[in-house]
C-alpha cells in the first residue's frame, strides 16, 4: 500500500479523500490555489502545497505544477477526485511517466470514452445499446439524409465534450440546418472540435447510470444504479438508489451492459456508464462513461456497503476485489441532495458569500460531505456545490423522510443557496410518486419563488435575544444552570 | 429594551422586559412568554411561549440572518432600504450583473448603438458562462465593466440611452 | 401510527427517540428535571415538561410524574428508553390503565424477566441453557450441599438484581459461607430482598448478547449478536458486531436460545438476551434479558439495517414486522465506544464539569449519538454517559481504524473523560486479535495512565494565537482570504 | 509578544513576532514559522512549519484547554500552583473525595475514635456509591462533610489526627 497519497482537488471530495487516506494510514498531501490557502482540505491534510493562483486553469488544472508538487512531497500515488485533471488522460499518462501512480482508470481507457463519437462506435461493437443516431456528419446533405432516418424530434450533440455545450433539440426538419451550424459553432468554440453527433432525442427520460469497480486481475463488478434524473441545467440536483423506475429484469439488463461497455475498453478502478431511459418504453441508451469517482458516490456507498475512495486506492495498488457480482447486493434506500450556492429564483445562478454559519445534520442514517465550515468563503472561482447531504433509510418514504428532517437541520446563513428549494422538490407528489425525467425541475418548478415564510414573533425575539448582553454574572448566580453562565466555548449540531 | 428591525417590506418592534428567570416580550404589541435555554455564539435556544425553539443566527454588517425549523429570515435595521438600485428614472436602462462573475468579455463600446437582444458582455462564474443581453435598442451611455473585473450580483454594469 | 410521543428519559437516548419521532412525524414530548431544564434533549422536543427536582427519584423515575405529564400534552404512547422506568413492569401497566401505551413489551414479560432466579427457572424449562446452579439456598447447609455439586470457582449473585450487587466470586469452599451472607446482606439492602443464586464461575467468560425484535402478530425474529466483553465494573465500554468470537455455528445455535427464550415469556417489541459464552469450551449460559432497548443498539442498526427505535414505535402501535429470520442478514462490521465522564485512571470514577468544547466526528461510516452540546454541564446526578461514537466498516479492521480515526477526532475539553483510554483499548493487540473476556479491562488495564503527550512547540503556540487580539481589521486589508477577516459566525466540526 | 505557561510540572516560554502574513514564534528558544489558516471561536488552524494543524481550544477561568490530534493539554499561567492540597504536615492524615458526589452518609463523629480501613462515609454520583475509608487508626479532629451536600472531587473530607 502507498505510504503517501496527493490529492489533487479541493472542496468536500478532497476531504473524502483525505479523510479515507487517513482510515487507511496513509499520508495525505493537499494542493491549493491562492484561493484556497485556508480552505478546510487544506486544515485536514496531513502536508498542503500551494500551486499557483485562483483561476484553475493555473492551479488545479496544471498538470505541471501537480506533478512538480508530487515530485516535492514524494507523494507515491495521485488521486485526481472528479472534475479538474480526474478525465485528462494526458494527465493520466503524465503521472506514470513520472513513475507515480494515477488512482484511476488507465489512460486509454479514459480515451476511449473521452471522446463521444468514437465511445458510441465502441458501444455499438460492443452490443450496448445506444439511442439510434450517426455521426461524421459534414455537410447539410448528409446530415437531413441522416435526420431522415431517424424519427423526430432529434438530438443534436458536440461528439468532443459534454455539459449541454453544443446541444440542440430539433422538432421540424426544417430547422435542422440552422441548428446543426449553431451547434457546430458552439462545440468548436467550447471543445475546438465541431464535429457532432445526430440521434432520436427521448423525451421524457431518465438518466440512470450504474457504478463499476474492476481490478487490475480481470475482476469487473457493477453496484447497481442510481437514479439521477432531478437535473437543472443538465446539473444533477438530487440523485437516489434504487431508482424507484427500475424492475428487477431492467436492472440487470442495464447492469450486464454496464459491465460490458466498461470491459470493452479494459476498465479498470471506479466508473461510472450512465444511460439515458425512454420512461415509455422502457428502451435504455448508453450515453457516457465517467471514468472518474462520481459526486453522488455516496448513495451507493449506502446501500452496497463498499467503500469506492478505499476500494479506488486498494485497487490502484493492486489488490485484487474480494467480492464477486454474486456478492454485491443492495440494502435499503440512500438519496443525496447536493447543497449548491446558487439562487433557484433566479435561474438557479452562482451565489458567493461567506459561510457565516454552517450547522450540518446529524444522526443516524445522515451522512454530510463537505468542503466547508464556517467562517469559509464561497468564491466565483470554483463548483458551487457547498456539502452534499446523504440519508439513508430501510424504503425509499423512510429515506425521504430522513432527508427532508435532515434538510431541516441543516443552517447555511451568510449565502444564497437551494436548501429550500431541495426541501419542496423532496415533498412534491410528482418526485414521491417517483415519476420524475431529466427536464422534470425545468417544466415543473419554473418561476419557483422561495415559500413566504413571513417573520413570526419568535424569530423576531430571537434577534433581540441574541443582540442583548448577557446581564453581569452576579445577577444569575441564583440559578447554578444559567445560560448566560456558560463558559464561551466552541459548540457543535445537535 | 426595545429593537426593531426590517425585513423588506415588512417592519415589526420587540420590547423585552426581565420577568422571573426569563423575558416577556411584546411583538407588535402582542406578549409572549420566553425563556433563555441556552446561549452560545451564534445559537440560541428559547422556551417561547412553552415551546423549545433553537435558533441559529450570524451577523454580516447591519444584517442578522437567522434560521429556525428550516426557514432562514433575514433582519436589517429599519428604514436602512436606501434604495440600492438607485435612480432609474433618468431615462437611461440599467443592465445589471445577473449573478456574482468575472467579466469575461465587453462586446461593446462607450458610445455603440446597440440593438435590443444584442450581446453587451460576457460573464462567468463557477465554470458557467452566461451572456449579458441588453433589454433595449439605444445606445450604451455608460459602460462600467472592464475584462477581468469581478461584478457582484446586481452591480450595474452599462447603461443603455436614446 | 401515534400522533404523540412522550419520551421518558434523557441524554442520548431522549434525542434518539425524538429524531425517530420527527422522521416519522410524530410529535416529540420531553420531560424534564430542574437539573436538565436547558437540555439538548428538551431542546430539540417540539414540547417539554418539567417533572421534580434533580433527583431522579423525585423526577425521572417517577411514575406518577410521567403519566401526569403524558397527560396533560394529550400524548398517546410513552417511550421509556433504557435505564429509569424502562424495565419497570408496575409503570408498564400503569400506563397501560391510563389508556396509553407503552412502547416496549408487555408488564408481564418484564416481571418474567425481571427477577433473575425466576427467569432461570423458566428458560430451564425453555431449554435455554443456564450456568450450572442452584437458587432458593436459605441455609448454610443447603449452600454447602448445592456449593459441591458444581465445581468451582463459584458465583454468588443476587436473585433480584443486577449490577455487581450481591455478587461474589468464591474460589474455595471454605470461603463460602462468609461470602454469602456477605452478599445475603448487601442484596437486601440493594434490592430489599436477600435470596441468592448460586452458579458455576466461568473464567474468562465473555459477554455476549442477542438482540430480539417481535412484533404484537407472533413474529419474533433475532437481529444477531453483540459482542460486550470489554467492561470495566460490570459496564461495557466497547461493543461490536459481529462477535469476533462466535463461528456461524454458535451463532446459530445461541441465535435459536435467544428466540426460544423471548419466546417463552411472550415477548415483544426489542429486546434482548444476553449470555456469558465460556471461551474455553464455546459452552453458552442465559445470562439475564434487558426488556427494553439496549444502549448499543446502533452497532445492530449499522450491521442489520434496521432502524430498532423506529421498529419499536411501530411495533407499538401495532404493525406487524414486514420481515422473517431468514431474511436478515448483517453486512461488515460495526462497533461503539461509549464516552463517559470518568477518570480511567482514578478507578474509572464519574467526574463532572462543563462540556466547555465538544466537537463531534464526521465523515463516511461514523455515527455520534450524544446527549449533549459545548456548554452543557455533566452533573453527579444521572448516568456519566456523555455520548456513543459508532463506526461501520467492511470488516472488523476497517471498522477498528475508522473507529480510531473517529476518537481522534472527537473533541472534550472541559471535563476529565476515558477518550484516551478507549483509543488505547482500540489499539490493543489483544483487542485487535479479538481475545478479551470481562475482567480484561480491570486484569489488563490496571493501572493504566494516559499517555504522556508532553508539552509540544505547536500546542503552546496556539495557545498564544488564540488570547492574541486580532489586528485592525486594516492591518489585514492586503489578503482578501485573511482570517482575521471572517465574520464571528457558528461554526460546525470539520 | 510573550506568553509563559505551566502545565504540571513543564513549564514553557513562547514568543510571537508578526513575520510577512504570519508570524515567527520562539518557543523555548527554538523558532518556527506560523501562518494563521483559520480562526473561529475555540477553533484555530494553523500552518505550523508547513505542517497543517487545527487546534481547539476553550478557556476554564484561568486554564486554557487545548486538543490536536487526539491528545489533549491543558495549560495554566506560571507560579498559579499554589499547592492546593495544602498543608499536610500537621501531623494530621487528610481523607478527601475520589471523586465529585453528593455525601449519603457519615458514620462518624467529630472525635470518634477510627481503626484502619473503617468506612467513615458514603458518597455517591452517577447512581455509584463509593465507600470512603479512613487510611489509619486515630481520631476523627476535624469532620467537614454531612449528608447531603456536593463535593468536589478531592475536597477535604476529614481528617484523621492521634
Amino acid at each position: 500500500m502507498f505510504k503517501k497519497v496527493l490529492v489533487a482537488n479541493r472542496g468536500e471530495i478532497a476531504v473524502r479523500i483525505i479523510r479515507a487516506c487517513r482510515e487507511m494510514g496513509i499520508t495525505a498531501v493537499a494542493v491549493y490555489s491562492d484561493a484556497d490557502r485556508r480552505a478546510l482540505h487544506v486544515r485536514l491534510a496531513d502536508e498542503a502545497v500551494n500551486i499557483g493562483p485562483a483561476q484553475a486553469s493555473e492551479s488545479y488544472l496544471s498538470v505541471e505544477r501537480v506533478l512538480q508538487a508530487a515530485a516535492a512531497t514524494g507523494a507515491e500515488a495521485i488521486h485526481p477526485g472528479y472534475g479538474f485533471l480526474s478525465e485528462n488522460a494526458d494527465f493520466a499518462r503524465a503521472v506514470q511517466q513520472a513513475g507515480l501512480v494515477f488512482i484511476g482508470p488507465t489512460p486509454e481507457a479514459i480515451e476511449a470514452m473521452g471522446d463521444k463519437g468514437r465511445a458510441r462506435t465502441r458501444m455499438e461493437a460492443a452490443g450496448v445499446p445506444v439511442a439510434p443516431g450517426y455521426q461524421g456528419l459534414d455537410d447539410p446533405a448528409a446530415l437531413e439524409a441522416a435526420a431522415a432516418k431517424i424519427s423526430l424530434p432529434l438530438l443534436i450533440k458536440a461528439a468532443a465534450g459534454g455539459g449541454g455545450k453544443g446541444m440542440r433539440v430539433v422538432h421540424q426538419l426544417s430547422e435542422l440546418v440552422e441548428a446543426a451550424a449553431a451547434a457546430r459553432r458552439e462545440a468548436q468554440h467550447a471543445f475546438g472540435d465541431g464535429r457532432l453527433i445526430l440521434e432520436r432525442y427521448i423525451p421524457h427520460a431518465r438518466h440512470i447510470e450504474f457504478q463499476v469497480l474492476a481490478d487490475q486481475h480481470g475482476n469487473l463488478v457493477h453496484l447497481f444504479e442510481r437514479e439521477c434524473s432531478v437535473q437543472r441545467r443538465h446539473q444533477k440536483i438530487i440523485e437516489e438508489t434504487p431508482s424507484p423506475y427500475l424492475t428487477e429484469a431492467l436492472r440487470a439488463k442495464m447492469g450486464e451492459a454496464a459491465v460490458a461497455a466498461a470491459r470493452s475498453v479494459g476498465y479498470t478502478n471506479a466508473g461510472t456508464v450512465e444511460f439515458i431511459v425512454d420512461s415509455q418504453s422502457g428502451d435504455f441508451y448508453f450515453l457516457e462513461m465517467n471514468t472518474r469517482l462520481q459526486v453522488e458516490h455516496p448513495v451507493t456507498e449506502w446501500t452496497v456497503g463498499i467503500d469506492l475512495v478505499q476500494w479506488q486506492i486498494r485497487i490502484a495498488a493492486g489488490e485484487p476485489l474480494p467480492f464477486k457480482q454474486d456478492n454485491l447486493s443492495q440494502r435499503g434506500h440512500a438519496i443525496e441532495c447536493r447543497l449548491y450556492a446558487e439562487d433557484p429564483a433566479n435561474n438557479f445562478l452562482p451565489a458567493t458569500g461567506p459561510l457565516l454559519t454552517f450547522a450540518v445534520p446529524s444522526g443516524p442514517g445522515v451522512r454530510m460531505d463537505s468542503g466547508f465550515t464556517s467562517g469559509d468563503q464561497i468564491t466565483i472561482h470554483y463548483d458551487p456545490l457547498i456539502a452534499k447531504v446523504t440519508a439513508w433509510g430501510e424504503n425509499r418514504p423512510a429515506a425521504i423522510q430522513r432527508m427532508t428532517a435532515a434538510l431541516r437541520e441543516t443552517v447555511l446563513l451568510g449565502i444564497t443557496h437551494n436548501g429550500q428549494f431541495l426541501q419542496d422538490v423532496l415533498s412534491d407528489p410528482q418526485f414521491i410518486a417517483g415519476g420524475v425525467y431529466t427536464t422534470w425541475v425545468e417544466e415543473h418548478f419554473n418561476g419557483w419563488q422561495p415559500p413566504q415564510c413571513g417573520l413570526p414573533p419568535e424569530v423576531l425575539v430571537a434577534a433581540a435575544l441574541a443582540q442583548l448582553q448577557p446581564p453581569s454574572a452576579a445577577a444569575d448566580e441564583h440559578d447554578p444552570y444559567s445560560p448566560w453562565r456558560m463558559p464561551n466555548g466552541y459548540r457543535v449540531g445537535q | 429594551m426595545h429593537f426593531r428591525y426590517q425585513s423588506g417590506q415588512q417592519s415589526a418592534e420587540v420590547t423585552l422586559e426581565r420577568s422571573g428567570d426569563g423575558f416577556r416580550a411584546l411583538v407588535n404589541g402582542v406578549a409572549y412568554a420566553v425563556e433563555v435555554l441556552d446561549r452560545q455564539p451564534g445559537v440560541l435556544s428559547l422556551r417561547f411561549d412553552g415551546r423549545p425553539l433553537t435558533f441559529y443566527w450570524a451577523q454580516d454588517g447591519s444584517r442578522k440572518w437567522i434560521s429556525q425549523g428550516g426557514c432562514t429570515y433575514w433582519l436589517d435595521p429599519p428604514a436602512q432600504r436606501a434604495s440600492q438600485r438607485g435612480s432609474e428614472g433618468d431615462g437611461n436602462t440599467a443592465v445589471r450583473a445577473p449573478m456574482p462573475a468575472q467579466v469575461l468579455a465587453v462586446q461593446v463600446a462607450s458610445g455603440d448603438p446597440v440593438e435590443r437582444g444584442q450581446v453587451l458582455l460576457l460573464l462567468e462564474a463557477m465554470k458557467m458562462e452566461i451572456q449579458v443581453k441588453s433589454p433595449a435598442a439605444g445606445r450604451v451611455n455608460r459602460l462600467l465593466a472592464a475584462v477581468g473585473q469581478t461584478v457582484d450580483r446586481d452591480q450595474l454594469l452599462v447603461e443603455i440611452g436614446e
